[in-house]
């Protein structure tokens, strides 16, 4: 056969040239989750186009080279999905595939990155499979916390309390609401706070009403919502208070924005609203002054006018490529594996994550691995220690 | 009452010539018919009237071109019976009836005409809220000839009235034509195989022949030339 | 080839008994009456005919025969078998075919094609025998093409084989229903409304073709028309019905002759 | 409680259902097309609503503008797209409309973005009842009185008056219309324009409910085609009733039967839907439509 | 060759040009021989998933087209053939169990669903085949023991046998190619036989069709369960390609583009078939290319303007200009005859 990955121009890597860096992305850009996947593109395209705009990233050859990012959509469409990973490897010829979006898009073409020893980098999940064996799998490599990691930190926070506390829980039917459940669960092993009531919806439901009205039965003291669809968590949120059950609410970050969830379900957080969070929001008032979020809210108006900064993806995104540039810079080795070893040592900041938060990277989970609890409180988030 | 003309009209389906060269004239108020074997381009020619055909040459109402549109044909008041089924199944006979009638205003006028087309076929009256699609092929028929009056047409055109209907309520439409003609101002194109009735009451009539007029004249003369006797007539 | 009949030994019932027997036949739809206790036999190798006003019952007749309507009660035998009970689509296995008052194509199909869907039950029916495309299948399809190119030359349609159906005037579309009845090979053949639509010499053409094909293919053909010439000319029998009922039973001088069917259907001449 | 309050809630989905169906209805009883980008359409034109209300108009003038601009621009979609496809196969014209949903749903992405909107509803906030009783808000009561005066007009509409017996000669037979003098190209037209103007509507109504995003309608639209074909594809009343009975036996199946919870409610009502459409092939309000051979 | 423009003319209109087609079927079957040979990865996969996509449209076309029934099912077909091969795989069964086992199984399924649904007409049918995909989805995720639930499986199957010397891209192009070739001759020598008219006359009237002799219900109920054979067959195809299934891609979604593929590539052609599934699986990639984030509308756009433009349908578009090609061909050596 062909060797598929082979590049034309002899000892560079693939992707690679003097004065350039191509960097391959797939994402939903159309379909039920376009809002998420156009958000994370625009967010890493922002941070690129700063870097590129500075004349590009310094790496190690002593060669500084402008990021040439190549974007497809999949509609989260795994078979469209493998298609776009063999346009960008074999015609389009990226050094790496990066923050490619959505779970199931990603393991439609992680055994294909392996075996073919494409750096499938920073992908877009928070499933635990992307990052929890990087001896078998090298070259997938996740970024933010797991969805686990995220449901132990509410379980953590509310066993704190010390307190019985019941807790009732919705999660989407697929393996993010079940990563959030699971972390969740075993995070509250064995203390005063139970679960007693459990729903799980569809991404294709309409309203959530039915399933919040049976938990409302419950009369539970917290709300542990790992949707991560934001209107149905806003409609979830203004059901719950319309029903005269008001009890603390657990948002998972994916759906904490305030501008998107928060001010259309009507709560103003006076029962008590939850998220966690790694990354400073821009809608956050807190950070008004900081420089990593100013820089950021800029650059996504001049790269992504219309697009809003304070969509959780976005920043994410933002961090992500501000992660593969760092990576880059460190890479000695420009090869794929060059970069790949250099990913799984990578510690240190990027901008954007919250105070004591850094990269760390490990084989057995994604560089990004705490989180913050906060409380909406007075219109804003704020942390709490 | 109108007056509807043809010259040297050529039309066809696609590339199928059917009609060629064909010239007629339907004088104001009377009744003329259109005899003509299986397939000669009877129905063509009347469905190149209504605009359901594109033809060239000239059709000619009351000295105006006819639109190409038949919904606009209709509204300069040609009503066309079509040749076989030409209701609408899906809605009550009653409702054809009305349907008949959308483009009028006289009210008063058109509650008469349908007492007076319910005289004439009973069952209309008898079945009027059931769907048309179950009459049986006569009484469809007879459907369609009343909505067509329903709209109180100046210019009729008839495919084979016939079809399907018994001889008695043959013979009562054809009886009924001559009268309509007269007290509603009516002018008739009449497509007709029961040649006999037919050239009883038209006053002119025209044979085609392979989709070219090969025969026109009063129809008198018609009836009496022998071809024509032989080939639809039979006596 | 001959297809094998689910019933066997028709040939003889020929002439000694009746070959169909129509008994107390009632059939109603909410608040019509369209037939009531008709009942007729057809002798073997006749030609019936079947007249009266419109909405008579003429068509529901013949569809009680080929099990579009269920009648409220009543029998009808074919060859001594009741085919009541018999599913509509196995109707042309027993032998009877029939054409429908207003012409049924598949218009977008050429004439040609019709005519083969009459075959339709001649042919084996093994679908994976049709997806291997066997040779045997090819062969059977070659014969009925050649059986249908003749019946279509024997109703004066030669020249409109590759014609789609829908293009036809009125008058062929009718006669392209017969040759798609004729080609099932049947014993029983409903005409229902044949020489609508054609011209007074048409029509004698019509009825000489219908003792022809009675003759050349051992038929029983039961025909519904208005046109008093044809039912005169080949009929050896006609019913008249009124109102779903049956008034007049006899040679077709005699039921012409009838006052009820004269005053109700034909009118005083 | 929960009992009352499934069924209450089933009701209010119900009716976010019913809005759509009417406008798949109306279309299909008018040009006897069922039409998927019936919802999409809806949305651009809630967003059109939205962009007047942001810009200072008032709920209800901005509604009520948005669904004047979508009786014209459902009417032009049907002359410049559909008008010629309504007599080849169903099927052409089925894909036309997917395509329209498909282009609709791109344009707005691009004018509006994909993050969601919120939409001020055209109801006082809160609701009635509470305690044992269950409550129901006034956004779903708002919305189940509008939509009994819309298919009260359009049953007066459809049955009563002679625009409405032209809409139903043109859709069951376009040709022998034409033969009548009716006008089926503008008939097409207004049926097409009126649909669009209920779906604007029906958009404006759930809007405050779904919150308003390109794919508001999506998930809808499911629920909106089996309460049409449910109800009998004709029938505006069938339709509403249909609706509701779907969102309450939804409810009801996800809480009260454990095997199915909430990952496979929405299969019960579409399960039921086929047994009841088994014994009623033409839906449930629908006519039996007589067929001669 | 079965690719050809299905003009379905059974008294042999299809065999007039012997040669003639017999050059084209060959001269195409060498093309699609050496085509994975000489082009990119990508390009082999962009045929090798429409020939997969081809395959379900087929099947469509046999439900839609020939019976004139309506279906927005073939998407849980498609699924359930994809999860027959790939949970075989997964747990190390043969193949071809796993591929006999999802073909019969979405058959058995298809033949189920069409018992009751022959009952029906039109968009009524159409709702009933709405619920497989709803249903489908969720019950995929719910059978996570065997499916592997919302993460779907990741399979290795129909490897490149060392001796071919051949990539996996290439070897997956002809066992799909092999597969879908077989499938379509098997089709088309249906359509040509009397079932294909039979079918047809069931679509156009049935009261037509029972007169003649056809069942109507047991043609439709075959219909019915070829169809879902045939996207049975296309998903397992589909894992061979993409080595890959999850719930997403059941998704009613699936049903509607291949619903649009078929009308863009026209009804009852195999060619259209095969250019239906070209559009559906190319024109997002070529859009794409223009503009990532617009890709989506763009593709609307396409699919609009194609059937603007060929309300039928491509392949009888092309058909037309052909056989207006061959007849100016024909006119001008008539004379000499
Ligand atoms: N839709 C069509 N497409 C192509 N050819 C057609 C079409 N309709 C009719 N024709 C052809 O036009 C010719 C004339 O047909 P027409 O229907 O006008 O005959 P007619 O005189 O009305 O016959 P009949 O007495 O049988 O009704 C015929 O040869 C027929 O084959
Ligand atoms: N499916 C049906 N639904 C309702 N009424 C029907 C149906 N079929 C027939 N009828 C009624 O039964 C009566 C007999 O109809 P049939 O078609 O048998 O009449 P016919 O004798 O064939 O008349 P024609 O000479 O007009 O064809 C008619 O009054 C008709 O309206
Ligand atoms: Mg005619
Ligand atoms: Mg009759």
């Amino acid at each position: 056969g062909r060797g598929e990955t082979s590049s034309s121009g002899g000892s560079q890597a693939p992707g690679v040239t003097d004065t350039t860096v191509k960097i391959g992305a797939s994402y939903a850009l159309s379909g039920p989750l376009a809002a998420n996947g156009t958000a994370a593109m625009n967010g890493a395209k922002s941070y690129f186009d700063a870097i590129n705009a500075a004349g590009g990233v310094k790496m190690s050859d002593g060669k500084t080279r402008k990021i040439e990012v190549v974007q497809y959509d999949d509609g989260y469409d795994p078979a469209r999905a493998v298609q776009n990973y063999r346009k960008l490897t074999t015609q389009d010829n990226v050094f790496a595939l990066f923050q490619t979006f959505g779970t199931a898009p990603n393991l439609a073409i992680m055994d294909s990155a392996n075996s073919e020893k494409v750096p499938q980098l920073f992908v877009h999940s928070g499933a635990a499979v992307f990052s929890q064996d990087q001896k078998a799998k090298p070259y997938t490599v996740g970024w933010q916390p797991t969805y686990e990691t995220e449901g132990a930190a509410y379980a953590k926070f509310l066993t704190a309390r010390d307190q019985d506390l019941t807790v009732a829980v919705i999660s989407q039917n697929d393996d993010l609401g079940k990563a959030f459940v699971n972390g969740f669960t075993s995070g509250i092993g064995g203390s005063k706070v139970k679960i007693v009531a459990q729903e799980t919806y569809e991404a294709t439901d309409p309203t959530l009403d039915s399933q919040i009205t049976k938990l409302a039965a419950s009369k539970a003291d917290v709300l542990f919502s790992a949707i991560a669809i934001p209107k149905l968590t806003a409609g979830a949120l203004s059901k719950a208070a319309e029903l005269g059950w008001n009890p603390e609410h657990l948002l998972v970050s994916l759906v904490s924005s305030v501008d998107q969830v928060i001010k259309p379900s009507g709560l103003d957080g006076s029962h008590g609203i939850y998220s966690t969070a790694f990354v400073k929001a821009a809608d956050d008032q807190q950070w008004a002054a900081d420089k990593d979020v100013q820089d950021y809210i800029a650059r996504m108006k001049t790269s992504a006018p219309g697009a809003d900064p304070t969509v959780p993806n976005a920043a994410w995104g933002y961090g992500a490529a501000a992660t593969l540039v760092k990576a880059l810079q460190e890479t000695k080795d420009i090869t794929r594996d060059g970069l790949v070893q250099t990913v799984q040592h990578l510690t240190g900041s990027v901008p954007l994550l919250l105070p004591g938060l850094e990269l760390h990277a490990s084989l057995t989970g994604p560089p990004l691995d705490r989180l913050h609890v906060q409380q909406f409180k007075d219109g804003k988030w704020s942390l709490i220690e | 009452m109108s007056t509807l003309e043809l010259h040297g009209v050529h039309a066809g389906y696609g590339k199928a010539q059917v009609l060629h060269d064909v010239s007629l004239r339907v004088g104001d108020g009377s009744i003329t018919t259109l005899l003509g074997a299986n397939g000669a381009g009877k129905t063509t020619t009347l469905r190149a009237v209504s605009g359901l055909v594109r033809f060239t040459g000239q059709i000619l109402l009351d000295g105006r071109q006819v639109p190409a549109a038949p919904d606009a044909v209709a509204r300069l008041g040609v009503a066309h019976v079509p040749q076989g089924r030409g209701t609408i199944g899906r809605l009550s006979v009653d409702d054809n009836l009305h349907a008949g009638a959308l483009l009028r205003r006289d009210r008063a006028q058109v509650r008469a005409d349908l007492r007076r087309l319910r005289e004439l076929f009973p069952v209309l009256a008898e079945r009027a809220r059931s769907q048309a699609a179950g009459l049986s092929g006569g009484e469809q028929q007879m459907l369609a000839i009343a909505r067509a009056l329903m709209g109180r047409p100046s210019l009729l055109l008839l495919d084979e009235p016939s079809l399907g209907l018994a001889p008695l309520v043959t013979k009562e439409v054809f009886v009924l034509l001559p009268r309509l003609r007269d007290e509603w101002a009516l002018t008739v194109l009449v497509v007709e195989q029961n040649a006999d009735l037919a050239l009883r009451v038209a006053d002119h009539a025209v044979v085609l022949e392979s989709g070219r007029v090969a025969l026109a004249g009063t129809a008198a003369e018609i009836a009496g030339h022998d071809e024509i006797r032989r080939a639809y007539l039979g006596n | 080839m001959a297809v094998r009949r689910e019933t066997g030994g028709w040939g003889v019932n020929h002439g000694m008994q009746a070959f169909v027997e129509v008994r107390d036949l009632t059939l109603r739809f909410s608040g019509v009456t369209a037939l009531e206790d008709v009942g007729f036999d057809v002798g073997g190798g006749q030609i019936c005919g079947l007249v009266g006003p419109n909405g008579a019952g003429k068509s529901s007749l013949f569809n009680c025969v080929s099990g579009y309507y269920r009648p409220s009660a009543g029998s009808i035998r074919v060859a001594g078998q009741d085919v009541l009970g018999v599913p509509a689509h196995r109707k042309v296995r027993l032998g009877i075919a029939r054409t429908f008052q207003h012409p049924a194509l598949q218009p977008e199909r050429t004439v040609l094609d019709n005519v083969l869907l009459g075959g339709h039950s001649t042919l084996p029916g093994s679908v994976l025998s049709a997806m291997l495309a066997l040779p045997g299948g090819r062969r059977r399809e070659r014969a009925l093409a050649a059986e249908a190119r003749e019946l279509l030359a024997l109703l004066g349609l030669a020249g409109v084989e590759r014609t789609p159906a829908g293009d036809l005037p009125y008058g062929s579309q009718k006669r392209v229903e017969i040759a798609r009845a004729l080609l099932s090979r049947p014993r029983l053949l409903l005409l229902d409304e044949p020489a609508s639509g054609l011209t007074h010499a048409e029509v004698g053409e019509l009825g000489e073709l219908i003792t022809r094909i009675r003759a050349d293919h051992d038929l029983t053909v039961i025909v519904v028309e208005h046109h008093m010439g044809l039912i005169s000319a080949v009929t050896d029998h006609v019913v008249a019905l009124v109102g779903g009922r049956k008034v007049a039973e006899g040679t077709a001088q005699a039921v012409q002759s009838d006052p009820v069917v004269v005053s109700a259907y034909l009118g005083v001449a | 409680m929960n009992l009352v309050q499934q069924i209450l809630d089933g009701l209010s989905s119900g009716s976010v259902y019913a809005t759509l169906a009417l406008a798949l209805v109306l279309v299909h009883q008018s040009t006897g097309i069922v039409n998927f980008a019936q919802g999409q359409m809806a949305v651009i034109s809630t967003y059109v609503a939205w962009t007047l209300y942001d810009a200072g108009v008032p709920v209800w003038a901005a509604i009520v503008a948005a669904i004047a601009g979508s009786l014209v621009a459902g009417a032009l979609a049907e002359r410049l797209l559909i008008r010629r496809f309504e007599k080849g196969e169903p099927l052409a014209a089925i894909v036309v409309t997917v395509g329209l949903l498909i282009s609709i749903n791109g344009v707005v992405s691009l004018i509006w973005g994909t993050v969601l909107k919120q939409f001020p509803s055209a109801f006082p906030r809160g609701g009635v009842g509470s305690g044992n009783g269950g409550t129901i808000g006034f956004g779903t009561l708002g919305t189940i009185a509008v939509l009994l005066v819309v298919v009260l007009a359009l049953g007066w509409l459809f049955r009563h008056t002679r625009l409405g017996l032209a809409f139903r000669a043109v859709a069951a037979n376009p040709e022998s219309s034409a033969l009548l003098g009716l006008p089926v190209g503008r008939l097409l037209m207004l049926g097409w324009g009126l649909a669009a103007a209920v779906g604007a509507l029906a958009g404006c109504l759930v809007a405050p409910k779904l919150y308003l995003a390109p794919e508001m309608m999506d998930s809808v639209l499911t629920y909106a085609l089996a309460a049409a074909v449910l109800g009998g594809l004709n029938s505006a009343i069938g339709t509403v009733l249909a609706a509701w009975f779907i969102g309450v036996v939804e409810n009801l199946a996800g809480t009260y039967i454990s095997f199915v919870g909430g990952d496979m409610k929405i299969a019960v009502p579409l399960v039921l839907m086929i047994l009841i459409l088994l014994f009623k092939p033409e839906g449930v309000f629908g006519h039996k439509e007589v067929r001669r051979v | 060759m079965s690719l050809m423009i299905d003009l379905v003319k059974p008294d042999g209109g299809a065999a007039r040009r012997p040669y003639g087609r017999m050059l084209t079927g060959a001269a195409l079957v060498i093309v699609l021989a050496v085509f994975p040979l000489v082009m990119s990865p990508f390009a082999n996969l962009q045929v090798t998933l429409t020939l997969v996509y081809a395959v379900a449209i087929l099947g469509l076309d046999i439900l839609v087209g020939w019976t004139g029934q309506v279906s927005l099912g073939q998407s849980a077909f498609f699924g359930i053939g994809a999860y027959g091969v790939a949970v075989c795989a997964d747990r190390g069964w043969p193949v071809w169990a796993g591929l006999l086992f999802g073909v019969v199984l979405a058959g058995v399924v298809g033949c189920l669903v069409a018992v009751p649904a022959a009952r029906l007409r039109g968009y009524a049918l159409g709702m009933i085949t709405l619920t497989l995909p709803v249903v489908a989805v969720p019950l995929a995720k719910r059978l996570e023991v065997v499916t592997g639930g919302a993460q779907g499986l990741n399979v290795t199957i129909a490897e490149a046998p060392e001796w071919t010397g051949l990539a996996a891209d290439q070897w997956h192009y002809y066992v799909v190619a092999a597969g879908a070739a077989l499938v379509f001759a098997l089709a088309a020598a249906l359509r040509r036989s009397h079932f294909g008219r039979a079918f047809d006359a069931v679509r156009v009237d049935e009261a037509l069709a029972t007169a003649q002799g056809v069942h109507v219900t047991r043609y439709k109920v075959l219909a019915f369960t070829l169809s879902a054979v045939y996207g049975g067959f296309a998903g397992v195809l589909y894992v061979v390609a993409v080595q890959f299934i999850s719930p997403e891609t059941l998704i009613l979604t699936l049903s509607i583009s291949l619903l649009a593929g078929l009308a863009i590539g026209g009804l009852r052609s195999l060619l259209g078939c095969v250019l239906g599934a070209a559009f559906y699986v190319v024109v997002p990639n070529v859009t794409g290319e223009v503009s990532a984030g617009q890709s989506y509308l763009l593709y609307g756009v396409c699919l609009l303007a194609v059937m603007l433009l060929m309300p039928r349908g491509v392949a009888p578009a092309l058909d037309r200009v052909v056989r207006n090609v061959a007849g100016r061909r024909g006119r001008a050596v008539a004379p000499g005859d």
